[in-house]
């Protein structure tokens, strides 16, 4: 395993999504992260940017939201990796939503809400902070 | 993402290769829907070559899961990655869906329900 | 282009230096680097990094040298992209080395010395500084 | 690092592909050494296909040039990329060797010497 980070520069757009996973993936290679971090942190991120994308900008959806700017950051630090997500989006700490009920029969499953939990689930420790007009979260989880 | 039908007598078995994800989750939708139109019922996903599922994937096997209960058929899933099946455990799915280690269990869940009947 | 860093450890054995300049030419395609920045900075690592294993270590040749650890790591901060050597070689000062003469002709040139001239002709600046028992050799050049 | 011979007329023409460095340049050396040693006075090597090229590669390249030098015969690079031209220009290789822009300028070169003996 390598030492190291990247900084990824994303536009708010669906199509970046897979620009990004592909970018992790390759990050993970490169590093040599073991199979189940690298699904980890392409997952998690994976939810995070897309329900940014998705919802982050919704309500001031427009020409001038072209320009909006979301910068990922991976970090692989032995023994933990880091990850952050920096947005300009609306305010929203998904540690604020509540689980879905997993326990649930298949009739009564409902379909949504299993992004911000997946996430929860994969990550060691999860931190969202406002600052400023940007939402910052940061997730980290132990290399194995 | 790519999907490859076969028949195994009633069984129709969907193989799904690669990424499920936002962009794929859609297509990936149309394949099993018309499946399921088509009036299969006894529908198996080997997930052998399945490497990513994201939560837009998970719907469709939730969304299809639900739709062969209320018809009286059954989903079967099988050969899931370690990872792909940590992910179905995080959201209890394994718990609602039928999950098989190899195609073979697969089947014999199908069998298991026959008899039941 | 993506900013970001890694950091690669190597032993000092000739069978690493395939691995190191694999490893540089997949985080070159990662963070998207100019095809020409990432030939120089892979060249000039190839050469300083040859060059620790088979002159940095040619006097304590021994089995306690397999231990030997040299530590490379590149940064990637447009403009600029820098790369350190850490080792624990003996002393050396590739910058005190005299240039070869280029000028000569076919007949008259000589077959060593081209390393450290390429590094220096790749890079923008290059300081070297001996630290404890370390070398250390930071080179660095504009990503154009 | 992979290389190809070929005859055009009394022209050998090397094509090098892939990556030339310090395990690849003594198999490189040999093959070079072999052409000559075998009597090919007239020797191109075509670079287009060579990704990447150290010092220890460098000195194969002068090696030879050398070596036909002394043997009365030629040796004459083509289609080299801009960053294998890069480093050939920065350790004044320009300047003492037959380098050109293609298979054909490489072959003229070989004819205009035949013209002035
Ligand atoms: N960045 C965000 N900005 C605003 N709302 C968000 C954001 N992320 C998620 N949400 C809200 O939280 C809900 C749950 O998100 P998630 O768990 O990813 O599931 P899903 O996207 O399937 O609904 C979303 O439906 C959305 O209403
Ligand atoms: N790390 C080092 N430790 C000790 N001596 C070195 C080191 N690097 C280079 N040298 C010396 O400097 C000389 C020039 O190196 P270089 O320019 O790379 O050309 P070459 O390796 O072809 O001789 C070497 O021959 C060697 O004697």
């Amino acid at each position: 395993m390598h030492e190291g980070s990247i900084t990824i520069r994303l536009s708010a757009d669906v199509a970046e999504i897979e620009r990004l996973n592909r970018i992790v993936r390759q990050f993970g290679e490169l590093h040599e992260l073991p199979g189940r971090t690298l699904y980890a942190v392409n997952l998690a991120l994976d939810e995070m940017v897309t329900n940014v994308i998705l919802y982050g900008f919704a309500e001031t959806k427009g020409e001038e939201t072209k320009g909006e700017e979301i910068v990922v950051r991976i970090e692989v630090h032995p023994p933990e990796l880091r990850c952050e997500i920096v947005d300009g989006g609306r305010e929203f700490d998904p540690m604020q939503v509540p689980s879905p009920d997993i326990q649930a029969p298949l009739r009564e499953r409902e379909l949504g809400g299993l992004g911000i939990h997946l996430m929860r689930a994969l990550m060691d420790e999860v931190t969202y902070r406002r600052e400023h007009p940007k939402n910052v979260l940061t997730m980290s989880k132990r290399i194995r | 993402m790519q999907t490859q039908e076969e028949s195994l007598g009633d069984v129709t078995v969907l193989t799904i290769t690669g990424h499920l994800d936002t962009s794929s989750a859609t297509p990936f939708e149309s394949v099993l829907m018309e499946v399921i139109d088509r009036g299969e019922r006894k529908v198996m996903v080997d997930c052998g070559p399945l490497e990513y599922v994201n939560s837009a994937g998970l719907k469709v096997f939730l969304l299809a899961a639900k739709k062969l209960e209320t018809l009286d058929g059954q989903l079967v899933l099988c050969a899931l990655s370690p990872s792909v099946l940590m992910v179905f455990e995080m959201i209890g799915f394994t718990r609602i869906m039928n999950i098989a280690a190899s195609r073979d269990e697969g089947l014999r869940m199908f069998r298991e329900q026959r008899a039941e009947a």
